[in-house]
Parts: C-alpha cells; sequence; structure tokens
C-alpha cells in the first residue's frame, strides 16, 4: 500500500466515524447560529452597529464552536485503544495525525464557513466583505483546529480536559482572530486586504508544519502514561 | 535630604501622583513577599508529608 | 535462529512499589514468551514498554539487534494487541480489521478478511456496527487481525488475549500462535491461562524477593 | 579540559549535587539582589530627576519594565529548559522549569497591575487595550494555562512533559502574537501616548532602571534555585540522601 493509500483510508475513517456520529456534528454549528443570535439581543438590534461588530462576532463564535468540537477529537479512539495503534503504525504517525485534524476541519469549520453568509446577513455584513469572510473563516477555522489539536492531544488523558483545553489553546488563537477579523472588516470598508490575507495563510501553513509534531509528542505522554 | 525632594511630605505626594506611585511599589512588595514566602510554605508540607509518611512505614 | 529482542536491565516502579528491577532476556525466532504474575505486578506495563508506548519503565530494549537496519522500534514488523482492544464501536468487524491493517500499511484482499473474521467465530457479523456485538466477539474483531497472514510481521505482543474467549476460541487462538511461532515468529503475551508447547518460556513478574 | 567539563556539566545536571551546590549560591544571589535593588529602587524613588511629560508617576518604571522584562525571559526559559529535559531527558530540567511558571505568573500580575495602576494618570483610565498591555495579559493566561496543565495531569513526569510541549509551542507563538496586537493595536488607536517608551532617557533614570533589572534578574535566579531545591526534595524523596534531607529538615521545625 503506498502512502497515500493509507493516508486515504485514514482520512476516509474519519469522515465515515463524523458521519455515523452525524448528531454530535450538528452541535457545534447550532451553538454558532445560538452565539450569533444572541449578540443582537445582548447588545443592540441597531443593525449600523451590528454591521460594525459582524466580522469580529461571527469570528468569535466560530473560534468557540470550534473549540467547543475540539475535545472529541482524540477522545473515542483514546478510550477504545485505537490512539495507540495509530502511534504504532508504521506510518509516520504525524501524517496520521494530520488527517485526522484535516477530517476535523472537514466536519466542523467546513460547515461552520459555509453557515456564515446566512449569519453575515443577520448581522448586516456589507455584502462584499461576505466572499472574504468565508475564505478566511476557511483558513482561519482549518489553523484552529490544527493548533487545537495539540490542546485536545494534551488533555485527551484527562477526565474534565474540556475546559482546560479551552484555557491552554486560545491565547494562541490570538493572532488568527486579529487578522481574520482585519482582513474582513477591512474588505467590508473597502479596504485593501491582501495583507492579512497572506498572514492568515502563512499562519496556516506554518502550523500544518509544526503542529502535528507536538500533537504526536502529546498523544505519547497521554498514551504513555 | 529627601534627594530629588523637598520634603517627607513631598515625597509621599509624588506631586500629586503619590497614590499611583505607592499602590505599585505596595505591589512589588506583595510579589516579593510571595516569592520569599511561599517556598517556606512548600517546605513546611513537604516536612509535614514526609512526617505522614514515616509513621505510616512504622505502622 | 536469530534473535527478535532483548531486553536489558528493565527497571518499573509505580505509586513507590518497584514492579521489577534488573529484568534482562532475550527472545529469538519460534520462542513464545509467557508473562506471568498477578494483577498489577507490571505485565501489561512491560508489554507496553517492549512496543514502546510507555516510558515508565527504564533500560533498554532492541528489536532485532541483528538486523542493522530497523529502527529502535520497527512497527512493520510487531503487532501489539492491547487489552483495550481498538475496536471502534461504530464501524463493522470488516472495516476495524481493514483499518488496523491499513496502518501497518498492508491491503489485504477482502475474501482473506472475511475468512480471517469466519476462523474467529464473527461469520454472519461481519458488517453490522460492533456496538452490537458481545464483549467476547469485540475481543474477537481484535483478534482476527492475527489470523490474516502477512509475512512482514515477525513479532506479537499480545495482552490478554485469551480472556472473554470460550473453551473452543481460547483452543483455536493457542493453536494459531503456536504455529505462527513454528514460522519462525515470536510470541510475547500475557495470559491468565497457560499455554503449552515446547517453544513456550516463561517469566512471572511480581514474585516476592 | 573538555572531558572536565562533560564530566562538571553531568554533576550539575545531578539532582543531587545541584540540591548541594546550589544552596550557597542562592543565598549569595539573594543577597546580591536585594543589595542592587535597595540601591536601584532607592536611587529610583529619592534621587532620579522628574520625568518631564509624566510626573512623578513615571517612577513605576523602575518595577513595570523589570517585571515585563523578567516574566518574557522566564516564559523563554521554560520553553529552553524543557526542550531539554525532551531531549536528553534530564529531569533536574523540568524541576526548574515547572518552578519558573509560579515565579513568571507573580511577574507577570506585577507588570500587568503597575502597567494599569500607570495608565490612570498617564492615559487616565485604569485599562488600556495597548498592545504591550494586550500581550502581556496573553502571556499571563499562557502562564496560567501552564500551571493548570501540570496540576490536571495525575503523575507529575506526564506533566512535566505536556508543560515543556506546551511551553514550546506556546514560545513559537509568542513573537507572533506580540506582533498581531502591536499590528491590532495601531490599526485602533493610533495616537496613544506609549508609556514605556520616553525619549532618550537621562543616565540618571536609565541606571537605576538598568540596575532594578539586574536587581530582578538575579532575585528571580535564587527564587527558582531555591523553588528548583524543594521540587527535588518531593520528586526525589525516596533517594536516601533525601530523605536524610528530609529528616534534617523535620528535625530543625
Amino acid at each position: 500500500m503506498t502512502m497515500t493509500a493509507i493516508l486515504a483510508r485514514v482520512l476516509r475513517r474519519e469522515l465515515q466515524l463524523a458521519y455515523r456520529r452525524r448528531a454530535d456534528l450538528v452541535n457545534p454549528l447550532l451553538f454558532f447560529l445560538i452565539v450569533v443570535t444572541l449578540f443582537p439581543i445582548g447588545v443592540t438590534p441597531d443593525l449600523d452597529k451590528l454591521a460594525e461588530m459582524a466580522a469580529g462576532v461571527l469570528w468569535v463564535a466560530a473560534l468557540l464552536a470550534n473549540l467547543l468540537s475540539l475535545d472529541l477529537l482524540f477522545r473515542s479512539d483514546f478510550e477504545d485503544g485505537s490512539l495507540e495503534q495509530l502511534l504504532l503504525a508504521s506510518t509516520p504517525p504525524t501524517l496520521l495525525v494530520l488527517c485526522k485534524v484535516i477530517a476535523h476541519w472537514l466536519v466542523t469549520g467546513l460547515p461552520l464557513t459555509l453557515l456564515s453568509p446566512v449569519l453575515s446577513v443577520m448581522l448586516a455584513l456589507p455584502a462584499g466583505a461576505v466572499p472574504l469572510l468565508m475564505l478566511t473563516l476557511a483558513l482561519g477555522t482549518l489553523t484552529l483546529s490544527l493548533i487545537g489539536g495539540v490542546g485536545a492531544a494534551l488533555t485527551v488523558g484527562l477526565r474534565k480536559g474540556g475546559l482546560l483545553l479551552t484555557v491552554l489553546i486560545m491565547p494562541m488563537f490570538v493572532p488568527v482572530i486579529i487578522f481574520g477579523t482585519a482582513a474582513v472588516q477591512a474588505a467590508g470598508d473597502g479596504l485593501p486586504w491582501a495583507g492579512q490575507l497572506a498572514l492568515l495563510a502563512a499562519m496556516a501553513l506554518g502550523a500544518l508544519v509544526l503542529t502535528p509534531l507536538a500533537t504526536v509528542a502529546a498523544l505519547r505522554i497521554a498514551v504513555g502514561d | 535630604m529627601m534627594g530629588y525632594f523637598d520634603s517627607l511630605a513631598d515625597f509621599i505626594a509624588m506631586g500629586g501622583h503619590g497614590l499611583y506611585v505607592w499602590l505599585s511599589y505596595a505591589l512589588g512588595a506583595g510579589v516579593f513577599l510571595f516569592n520569599l514566602l511561599s517556598p517556606r510554605l512548600i517546605r513546611k508540607r513537604l516536612v509535614t508529608e514526609h512526617k505522614r509518611r514515616l509513621r505510616r512505614e512504622q505502622a | 535462529m536469530s534473535a527478535v529482542l532483548t531486553a536489558d536491565r528493565l527497571y518499573c516502579e509505580r505509586d513507590e512499589r518497584v514492579l521489577f528491577e534488573a529484568l534482562s532476556f532475550q527472545l529469538d525466532q519460534g520462542d513464545i514468551l509467557h508473562l506471568k504474575g498477578p494483577n498489577g505486578s507490571g505485565k501489561t506495563t512491560l508489554l507496553r514498554r517492549l512496543v514502546g508506548l510507555s516510558h515508565v519503565v527504564e533500560g533498554e530494549v532492541r528489536w532485532f539487534p541483528e538486523d542493522t537496519e530497523t529502527s529502535v522500534e520497527p512497527n512493520e514488523k510487531i503487532w501489539y494487541i492491547a487489552h483495550r482492544p481498538a475496536v471502534t464501536l461504530l464501524q463493522s468487524p470488516l472495516e476495524n480489521l481493514r483499518y488496523g491493517l491499513a496502518l501497518h500499511g498492508h491491503q489485504v484482499p477482502s475474501e482473506h478478511l472475511w475468512q480471517a473474521l469466519a476462523q474467529v467465530g464473527l461469520r454472519g457479523f461481519e458488517d453490522i456496527p460492533s456496538h452490537q456485538l458481545s464483549a467476547g466477539q469485540q475481543r474477537r474483531v481484535a483478534l482476527a487481525r492475527l489470523f490474516v497472514s502477512v509475512p512482514a510481521v515477525k513479532a506479537w505482543v499480545l495482552d490478554e488475549p485469551l480472556t472473554a474467549l470460550d473453551v473452543q476460541a481460547v483452543d483455536l487462538l493457542k493453536d494459531r500462535i503456536r504455529a505462527f511461532a513454528s514460522d519462525g515468529g515470536c510470541v510475547i503475551m500475557t495470559s491468565h491461562h497457560g499455554i503449552e508447547g515446547d517453544q513456550v518460556r516463561g517469566l512471572t513478574l511480581g514474585v516476592p524477593a | 579540559m573538555w572531558q572536565t567539563l562533560v564530566r562538571w556539566f553531568h554533576k550539575w545536571t545531578s539532582p543531587k549535587w545541584f540540591y548541594t551546590l546550589s544552596k550557597p549560591l542562592s543565598f549569595w544571589l539573594g543577597w546580591a539582589a536585594t543589595l542592587l535593588l535597595v540601591t536601584a529602587l532607592v536611587w529610583g524613588l529619592m534621587f532620579a530627576p522628574i520625568e518631564r511629560l509624566q510626573g512623578n508617576s513615571y517612577r513605576i518604571i523602575f518595577l513595570h519594565v523589570p517585571a515585563a522584562f523578567l516574566s518574557q525571559a522566564i516564559y523563554a526559559a521554560i520553553a529552553v529548559m524543557g526542550l531539554i529535559g525532551l531531549v536528553w531527558r534530564i529531569k533536574l530540567s523540568f524541576y526548574a522549569a515547572k518552578q519558573c511558571i509560579p515565579v513568571g505568573i507573580s511577574m507577570a500580575v506585577l507588570a500587568l497591575a503597575t502597567g494599569a495602576i500607570w495608565g490612570k494618570p498617564t492615559w487616565g483610565t485604569w485599562w488600556e487595550w495597548d498592545a504591550r498591555l494586550t500581550s502581556m495579559l496573553v502571556l499571563l493566561l499562557l502562564y496560567l494555562g501552564l500551571w493548570a496543565l501540570h496540576n490536571a495531569m495525575e503523575r507529575p513526569e506526564s506533566g512535566d512533559r505536556a508543560a515543556a510541549i506546551l511551553a514550546l509551542v506556546g514560545v513559537v507563538n509568542l513573537p507572533i502574537i506580540k506582533f498581531s496586537v502591536e499590528w491590532w493595536n495601531t490599526l485602533h488607536q493610533p495616537a496613544t501616548l506609549k508609556i514605556t517608551e520616553p525619549p532618550p532617557m537621562h543616565p540618571m533614570m536609565l541606571t537605576p532602571l538598568l540596575l532594578s533589572i539586574l536587581g530582578f534578574f538575579l532575585a528571580t535566579a535564587a527564587w527558582v534555585l531555591i523553588r528548583t531545591r524543594l521540587e527535588i526534595l518531593e520528586r526525589e524523596r525516596k533517594a536516601n540522601w533525601a530523605r536524610e534531607e528530609l529528616n534534617q529538615m523535620g528535625k530543625v521545625e
């Protein structure tokens, strides 16, 4: 079996599992929807003011929704012992883990991205900024899943890992959220946004290369206990 | 006598900024105190735990 | 017969208690090592150290010491079946088996997989979700891997493979283990059952010093 | 020559030797730090001239800047020691890294609090989303995460390794965070008065500041040494020498 075939097999298994657990996958989306709904209620229904905050609200809500789903990334594999087998595979575990994270993005980050135009209308985000919102959310949620994977791996062996995961990982999301919202805001105001987008892409690439190493190292600790 | 300041009262007042300056320095003292005292507490805990272990071993 | 594994001066302590120390042994092709000892004597920990999962054990482990090309834990040559059987409940036995083999880079024709599942007594259960199976059947899903012949695999590390199996299945698996060893494989296993045979060597942990 | 150096290094990485040798070291470091800090702070509070724009409130700088500097340096040190621990499996490195965390937290808290207090007379508000304060806040959160992770792990050895990985990820992220926050800050508030960047400093101000930084540095070193010694005693408590030491400590009390 070639490496690509193995990785395709792993990706397929993850997507298959996600499909069979599809009820769990709806939760982050619902969460996203609810948080975005609460903002106008809690702050103001004034569309002009909402338009000003829209980018930030959508980004923060997407980040929280993503965090919510991260705890499950390795948990069931850890509990049934599949994680041990993953680390003992003859394929480099970094690549296998990367497959898992990408699968996670495909079933959370991507749906969040696809849902965002609808919510952006509710928050009166300027229509011109919507394509960029989707593009940055797609890139940003991928970075979030990659960094969050490290946190999920660090906390997988703990009984109450979910909250700790949030504490560990949230500060690392700061740059993503800054450049994500800035790009969308700039596009809404008709200002240049290519720089922010390039930085987001650079962060996604950096995370793609570096985080799987940390994730595997963290998983080895969790499994080695 | 008070260096840059004319009197003790002047020194305390810090040109109207006394509250901020002294609050900061009080916090600084607090942080130093924490760093000096917390090892003592750890030490005490270690000794207590050690004594408890000894008792358990003798039992 | 060439050496498969050397373990040198292994030492492990847990919760302020020494589980084993100065533990050294060598295993050759064709050997079956039966690890014995009461609960909590460190059998599982030792197995996990051998496959490179545990870092609570000190000492040196070398797989295939005569083979200079392989890495420290040459995963492609070793199968480890843990107490947690690594059976994903949302997947069918067939999917589980195929995935387990794929992780090691083996793609086996489907009919071999069906055959292996039939051999462990899962005929008719091949493609239903594993959560509908009993605990014993779930363990068999994990063990089915041992009934697929993959020549690249030279060593099995098995943690309590015989528990939760009925008498017939126990005999079948014992035969399979002996056959694998006779073909030049090496098996390290823990078990509260015994395993008989000329190749079997025993090692007991947790004997009061 | 090389051999002696290597042997010397190995001695220092052995917890027992470190325990014995660090004792006089922390003592002298502590006294040197005290001397430096008393000099620096008395100088800074009483003898340094007033700052033209900010008045006397600038005297907070003698605490704020050293604390900010140390909190960042300690985080970097934690990451480096974590890396050493992971790569060369030196337990001592993990012990020291763990005990750096509370000291680092205290420094970050001091830097944040003095920054906020300084902000009141300078900006007219206790909190401003200034780039330095914001990234200091993020740094504090990173520290708290490290500490929380240590406490959550059942086996301290796992906590050591997990925290080392987290610190490494954090230290890679830290420059990115700082850069992004600075960029964000200039985007949102172009005209704030930067508090820690007064025009070229008068030597009468700069000297006590440098002395204070050095004093903070030595004090931190002393505290970390003391705490690490206690960590060694706790972790190595089964070794005979550590038992003996604990017995002695028990008798003294």
